[in-house]
């Protein structure tokens, strides 16, 4: 059982910065910019060149984390601002094009190789039966830092009241005094710092190559559409829900049920399962796990 | 306070809503801007707050130039309060987070203090602090609308149709309000209105628009005797 | 110049393969024009990326046929891709030769289609004798869920259980995730006597990463089908003991090629899959000089005659049967030393 | 007795806690104009909402010509008859003022052949005219004005003379001297056998039209009268009208 | 030089219909399809059951449109308990589903293996008049599809359709049934997708899950939003302009003599970088949809 708990936290750390990352500038500018994806993959990157020029491993991850936040805002500034204008679908096929863009600099600098941090790595201990590696334990405390930062900010800060206020009502946003461009950048940013904690985070755990952004895409998606679109915390929840059902599916032995020592769904339906799960919460929960706005006409 | 000369004004690359208009308003003043639908009132508000920007003319603020000073900058420069005439309120956020919205840079005691007074002034938001906005009726939202333009404090107020959609009593307090924070701040007020009679009684000077022209301005004392304006602009009766 | 057209995997998820085998095709080309060309002319390949998309590939392969009229075309890697685009060549009755996918389906592409590579068959069975040798009996299997990954654990099953063997689970997973720990406890939950599976490169790496971390590798050995294409990537530190099989590069082709190729590219083979398309092209290019032109109808007789004599490349000794596939091929055990792979016997 | 168009039994509804409709029952005959009044947030709207078939009741029966709608969908509340008006209108973006108008032609079952005809434009050119909405016919909808968006939605929901029209506030950022042609167009449609249920604060344009009211406070009805003897109605004057009527300001 | 022509014209039919069919669901209704591959799929993997069983193609196409249809009536179903974007994440989920249930399952379909050996439309023609038959067959089938979308766009019809994309509550309020337009929509549109996926198996030989990732269905969204939504003119010209561009990138490698390392990364970068200055250049697309131009 607590294991179970466990894999279900430790699936969700894979998928929650990015979710989270994602949905809040979905709240925010209207679109799902699938880049985020590689600027999580850049982070990771980023973070290993930087520890490999000579930086202890806590300056690189916020440094690394910092500058990919940049990256996103430059990208916001040159590009979608522009493509917003005609509308989401635009800005979403533009985000494609700049997944493509971004995984060839990938493929050209480091080919498709798999990379790691420069990490020790230990054998996993036991906690209360479970079996924990440190580095699970040290990115979780960095994903739960990170959030609690996040929502901090969104929370108890004039910054996080404006940007709520920016991504229901752009223009009454702006007639109440708020600098609105200033306050979509900084989610940018931070969405962007995020995504690259996120990337960094997995790189710790395991290994990131150039693929990982896209094989990340749709997990990623569905957890922050199950929280409810536009809410970044509830991607969070999407999160952990995607992860208990996945374990859920591969962790129960169902032989018993069948008479047979071992039969266990295949891992490989654990996205199956994800996905079945996301189309039937949608059935009962038509607008995701948390919404915050009341249909009325 | 505010003095527009001669301004052009339109949306995207279509034609001029706004052809030539010029209007002034001081402090202590409230202008009420007539006319019939489509003229340009609201592209005339939006144009002076900022969302839109004028092709032609000048827009001067405390005598200063304007134009090009987004909304944002003028809120927090010269206390610009505006209410929007759709879409008005913070869907997403409760009656309580929408209030404080308007209080960007107030010290804690202003802000609680404000706050209280537009509740016991408005029971009707007071009963539904927790509430979504998105949940409130057409009425409740106007008048959630004025009151957080007015936690700000402003200098300067711009209404969009403050009183549409409000029962007649509740339109009645929100005149009576209106003139009563003209006087007790020094406010300068423009006001958009269809309903002409009770707009005008609380007003100084009206300026009636027509096809993004100004047609005529007077005082609004003048136009509320003037019998041709009760044809006109107050509604005749329509057996007659 | 003679021209020959390649459609390999440069860029998705089997950008490593297809990568390995782009060095494969270039260092066999520099190979033969060192050696002065074919027939008196330098040799070209041109290397179009398939993208892992069938239809990438499809338009890739028409262009090298239709445009670039090039006599021959290798690839590609994955049988998804290999099978439309062979089924194409074969339409146009272009050679066509496969240098990576060993699913049973590609025996039935067609009269022009050759096979650089041995079937699933004959590599599983390699691997299923090693593990009843080493007196594992039950074992539990790990594969890439591709057609490739179904091939292998599909035949791998079938062979050792002819041998008295049991498989307690095949577990086939997603490649690209960021952790495989669910698919690890799915199989450490069976108990095996060893843990047979194949991976790429970066998946394997974090697999037996986290079965050191889960210390799946303190509770049973771990066995490597075509141990070289997981060996780079993967840290010492998660690899000891590990042991496994893949295609010989010994004898006089394979010790050249293997120096070449850690001369050019300052580190071992990325795949086992390199070698065949090395070998793919050496191949062909031998097949031209003996039919002394590119004309199809020589050109496929040369080939035939070719497979049928038996060609001497990196991986051993290219025999072709009479469906034109790879007959034989030599295998080798390995152990991991470190870094480094060291053969067994 | 004749019989009643619009029946409403005991109508509920409830968000959370808060009840907004309290048993409402009423009965209009055909015909009848009838205002529909009370102060803000008293459950006009939500009243509305549950007979056209946008917000399923909690409680209670609806139904139209001895028809039961409660809860129907809305498509099938409009066949039965009724068009309604929302308080506050949308209108699409990349559709012209002309398209929506045809779309709701369209709606109204003309049939294609009629659409096609000359003779069908120029009925919604005349009634572009009316509304003063001619000069914006081939802007897309959404660019109108807040009034202008006002008057196309009634014009739309005049489209297919329905049974039954229900109006949120047509009157609501409206030019006053639009109001009275409206009051004239929307006599002229009860002439041509629509009922008509109007949602207005506009006392002028209530007085001018109606020929009944209704009074609903915090769900209940508080009142069922003759639109004079509203300001003889304590409860009304307490609960609506306020001190505005005793400056006599809406007596105008 | 021709021969290659002719296919990247056929395939770029295919795609011609297929962009059709999501604009009739995205662009003109609004609905944001987010799993439109798995309609096309229908028609490809009805193909390879017809194979596999050893019945005749066409029984293989019946199959696919059922298929198809049910599935399309089962997203549209879901569309009336959802807004645009959870639907839209829902069909995607669905399309995901069924590649990998396709992708694990192998028995039913030979798993990620696939189905080879389709016979190729026209086999029985010799090879280059068959190609010519083909590029004919499909071009008609587009120009069908085309004229179809074309009067559906101009139809009292088409004007609800745009009325439920703008404001499906105003279409309500006007006596649209929402429900059924979804429903019927979605099964024209189902069926346009399978008839392109059922050619396109007869056109590769090959049926497989690869052919079902996401990406390809992204792949159509740029088309259709590179052409012009809810312009069939546009959505047409979208499809082919792209398929060209797509079939043509390698040849800008040839030209500038890329050594092999870079053609990855160059393609990718000619692809990205081509759509993004598209965007940037064209951001209404080719053919922008007339505003005001349904001429019922
Ligand atoms: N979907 C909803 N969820 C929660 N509360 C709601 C909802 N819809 C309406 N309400 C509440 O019900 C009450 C009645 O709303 P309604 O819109 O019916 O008022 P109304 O009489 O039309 O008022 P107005 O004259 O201001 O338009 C309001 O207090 C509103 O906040
Ligand atoms: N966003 C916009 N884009 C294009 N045109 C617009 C836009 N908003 C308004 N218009 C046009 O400008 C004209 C004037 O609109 P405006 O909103 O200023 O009118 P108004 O005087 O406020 O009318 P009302 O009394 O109905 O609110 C209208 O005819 C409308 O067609
Ligand atoms: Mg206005
Ligand atoms: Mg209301």
């Amino acid at each position: 059982m607590i294991q179970f708990l466990f894999d279900t936290v430790i699936r969700a750390l894979d998928l929650a910065l990015i979710a989270v990352a994602l949905s809040g500038v979905y709240s925010l500018i209207k679109f799902p910019n699938v880049a985020l994806v590689q600027y999580s993959v850049t982070g990771a990157f980023l973070g290993m060149l930087l520890q490999q020029a000579g930086l202890p491993l806590l300056v690189a991850l916020p440094l690394s984390a910092a500058l990919v936040g940049l990256l996103a805002m430059l990208f916001n500034v040159l590009l979608f601002e522009r493509l917003l204008e005609e509308g989401s679908a635009i800005a979403l096929i533009g985000s494609l094009a700049l997944s493509m863009i971004l995984s060839a600099v990938f493929l050209l600098a480091f080919g498709p190789a798999a990379y790691r941090f420069d990490l020790p790595v230990a054998p996993a201990m036991r906690f209360m039966g479970a079996r924990v590696t440190v580095h699970q334990l040290s990115t979780l405390a960095i994903t739960l830092v990170s959030l609690g930062g996040f929502a901090a900010i969104l929370f108890f800060t004039r910054l996080g009241r404006e940007m709520r206020a920016t991504a229901t009502n752009c223009v009454l946003a702006a007639a109440s005094g708020i600098g609105t461009r200033g306050v979509i950048n900084a989610t940018v940013f931070i969405s962007g710092v995020l995504a690259a904690l996120g990337g960094m985070t997995l790189a710790m755990r395991g290994s990131v190559s150039i693929d990982l952004g896209t094989q990340m895409l749709l997990p990623v998606f569905a957890a922050a559409i199950l929280g409810g679109l536009g809410n970044a915390l509830g991607a969070i929840a999407g999160a952990l829900v995607i992860s208990a059902a996945e374990t859920f599916v591969t962790n129960t032995n169902f032989g018993p049920l069948f008479g047979q020592d071992f039969l266990f769904a295949p891992a490989s339906y654990a996205q199956t399962a994800s996905f079945a799960l996301l189309v039937l919460f949608l059935l009962f929960r038509p607008a995701g796990l948390f919404t915050s706005e009341v249909n009325r006409v | 306070m505010i003095e527009a000369s001669n301004i052009r004004a339109g949306y995207g690359d279509g034609p001029d809503i706004l052809q030539d208009i010029s209007m002034t308003a001081s402090a202590r003043e409230i202008v009420t801007i007539l006319g019939p639908n489509g003229c340009g009132k609201s592209t005339l508000l939006k144009t002076v707050a900022g969302f839109v920007r004028p092709r032609g003319g000048a827009i001067r603020i405390n005598g200063e130039g304007a134009e090009t000073v987004p909304i944002h900058e003028k809120v927090r420069h010269y206390g610009v309060g505006y209410v929007p005439q759709t879409d008005n309120v913070f869907r997403t956020m409760t009656v309580t987070e929408n209030l404080l919205m308007g209080a960007r840079d107030l010290s804690r005691d202003t802000r609680n203090e404000r706050f209280e007074a537009l509740m016991t002034q408005y029971p009707t938001l007071a009963n539904k602090r927790r509430r979504k906005a998105s949940a409130l009726s057409g009425g409740e939202r106007q008048i959630l609308s004025l009151a957080r333009a007015l936690m700000a404090g402003p200098r300067i107020l711009l209404l969009d149709e403050p009183s549409a959609g409000l029962s007649p009593a509740m339109m009645h307090d929100v005149f009576e309000a209106i003139g009563r924070i003209r006087d007790a701040q020094d406010m300068c007020i423009l006001m958009v209105e269809q309903n002409a009679y009770e707009a005008l009684s609380i007003s100084d000077r009206a300026y009636v628009l027509s096809l993004g022209k100004v047609a005529l301005t007077a005082r609004s004392a003048d136009l509320l005797n003037d019998p041709a304006m009760e044809r006109l602009y107050l509604g005749g009766d329509p057996d007659a | 110049d003679i021209t020959l057209g390649a459609v390999i995997p440069l860029s998705g998820s089997n950008a490593t393969p297809g990568e390995d085998q782009r060095r494969g095709i270039e260092i066999a080309v520099k190979e033969i024009n060192d050696a002065g060309g074919i027939l008196g002319e330098p040799l070209k390949v041109i290397i179009e990326d398939s993208a892992g998309k069938p239809q990438t590939a499809i338009d890739a392969a028409r262009k090298l046929v239709t445009v670039d009229k090039v006599p021959l075309v290798i690839g590609s890697y994955s049988s998804g891709i290999t099978l439309p685009m062979g089924e194409y060549l074969v339409q146009e009755g272009i050679p066509h030769l496969n240098p990576a996918s060993t699913s049973g389906l590609v025996r039935k592409i067609g009269p022009t289609s050759f096979s650089m590579v041995g079937l699933d068959n004959v590599s599983t069975e390699f691997a299923a004798k090693e593990v009843i040798a080493n007196g594992w009996k039950n074992v539990a299997v790990l594969a890439v869920n591709n057609a490739f990954g179904q091939g292998v654990a599909h035949e791998f099953e079938k062979h050792l259980e002819e041998m008295g063997g049991d498989v307690k689970t095949s577990v086939l997973f997603t490649g690209g995730q960021p952790s495989y720990r669910r698919e690890l406890q799915q199989l450490e939950a069976t108990d095996p006597d060893a843990y047979v599976f194949t991976a790429y490169g970066t998946d394997a790496a974090l697999i037996m990463q986290e079965s050191y971390e889960l210390g799946l590798q303190t509770d049973a050995p771990w066995y490597s089908i075509l141990i070289t294409m997981m060996n780079k990537d993967t840290a010492a530190e998660f690899k000891q003991g590990l042991t496994g099989m893949d295609v010989g590069y010994l004898g006089a082709g394979g010790e050249g090629y293997k120096a070449a190729y850690e001369a050019a590219y300052g580190e071992g083979f990325l795949s086992a899959y390199g070698g065949y398309a090395h070998d793919a092209v050496l191949f062909a290019a031998k097949a031209i000089e003996m039919a002394g032109t590119t004309d199809k109808e020589p050109l496929l007789e040369a080939i035939r005659k070719l497979g049928d004599e038996g060609f001497d490349g990196a991986t051993g000794e290219i025999k072709l049967d009479a469906d034109g596939q790879r007959m034989s091929q030599p295998y080798l055990k390995f152990k991991v030393d470190g870094n480094a792979l060291v053969p067994m016997d | 007795m004749s019989e009643a168009l619009l029946e409403l039994n005991g109508l509920s509804k409830a968000f959370g806690a808060h009840q907004v409709l309290d048993g409402v029952s009423a009965r209009i005959r055909p015909g009848e104009i009838v205002g529909l009044l009370g102060p803000n947030g008293s459950g006009k709207s939500t009243l509305l909402n549950a007979i056209s078939g946008f917000l399923p009741p909690d409680a209670g029966r609806v139904t139209i010509a001895g028809t039961d709608i409660t809860a129907r969908p809305a498509h099938v509340v409009t066949r039965a008859g009724l068009a309604r008006t929302f308080q506050l209108p949308n209108m699409p973006t990349r559709m012209t003022t002309r398209e929506v108008l045809r779309a709701g032609d369209v709606a109204a079952g003309a049939p294609r052949h009629m659409l096609r005809r000359t003779g069908r434009d120029d009925r919604i050119d005349a009634l572009l005219e009316m509304f003063r909405l001619a000069h914006v016919a081939d802007l897309p909808a959404s660019s109108l004005s807040g009034g202008q968006k006002k008057l196309l939605s009634v014009a739309l929901a005049l489209r297919g003379s329905p049974r039954l029209l229900c109006l949120d506030e047509p009157t609501a950022g409206v030019h006053p001297e639009l109001r009275t042609e409206m009051v004239r167009i929307l006599k002229q449609a009860a002439g041509e056998g629509t009922t008509l249920l109007v949602i207005e604060h506009d006392m002028l344009f209530i007085r001018q039209l109606c020929s009944r009211c209704i009074v609903l406070d915090r769900g209940h009805l508080i009142a069922d009268c003759a639109p004079d003897e509203l300001e003889h109605n304590g409860a009304v004057v307490e609960a609506y009208l306020g001190k505005a009527v005793q400056k006599g300001k809406t007596a105008r | 030089m021709s021969d290659f022509l002719i296919h990247v014209s056929a395939v770029a039919c295919l795609y011609g219909i297929l962009a059709l069919a999501l604009n009739l669901q995205m662009g003109l209704s609004g609905l944001v399809n987010f799993g439109l591959i798995a309609l096309f799929g229908c028609g490809t993997y009805g193909a390879a059951f017809a194979h596999l069983w050893g019945w005749p193609p066409l029984a293989g196409l019946a199959l696919g449109l059922v298929f198809a249809a049910l599935l399309g009536l089962f997203f549209a179903r879901l569309g009336d308990r959802m807004s645009e974007d959870y639907w839209g994440i829902a069909t995607l989920s669905l399309a995901e589903i069924m590649r990998l249930v396709f992708t694990n399952e192998q028995g039913l379909a030979g798993g990620a293996q696939g189905v080879s050996g389709l016979p190729v439309t026209f086999a029985a023609l010799p090879a280059d008049t068959a190609a010519l038959a083909r590029l004919a067959l499909y071009a008609a089938l587009l120009v069908v599809a085309f004229v179809i979308c074309q009067r559906i766009a101009r139809s009292g019809f088409g004007l609800s359709l745009k009325l439920m994309r703008e404001e499906p509550q105003l279409a309500r309020a006007l006596g649209y049934d929402l429900a059924r337009s979804r429903r019927i929509v979605m099964v024209v549109s189902s069926l346009m997708a399978a008839v392109s996926g059922f050619l396109y198996a007869h056109y590769l030989t090959f049926v497989g899950p690869e052919q079902l990732m996401s990406h390809e269905t992204f792949l159509i969204w740029s088309m259709v939003i590179i052409g012009g939504i809810a312009n069939n003119w546009g959505v047409v010209a979208g499809a082919i302009l792209m398929q060209f561009a797509l079939a043509y990138v390698p040849f800008v490698k040839d030209w500038f003599d890329v050594p092999s390392d870079f053609v990855a990364a160059t393609r990718l970068i000619i692809v990205g970088g081509g759509i993004l200055a598209f965007l940037i250049w064209r951001p209404k697309g080719i053919f922008p949809e007339r505003i005001g131009g349904s001429h019922v």
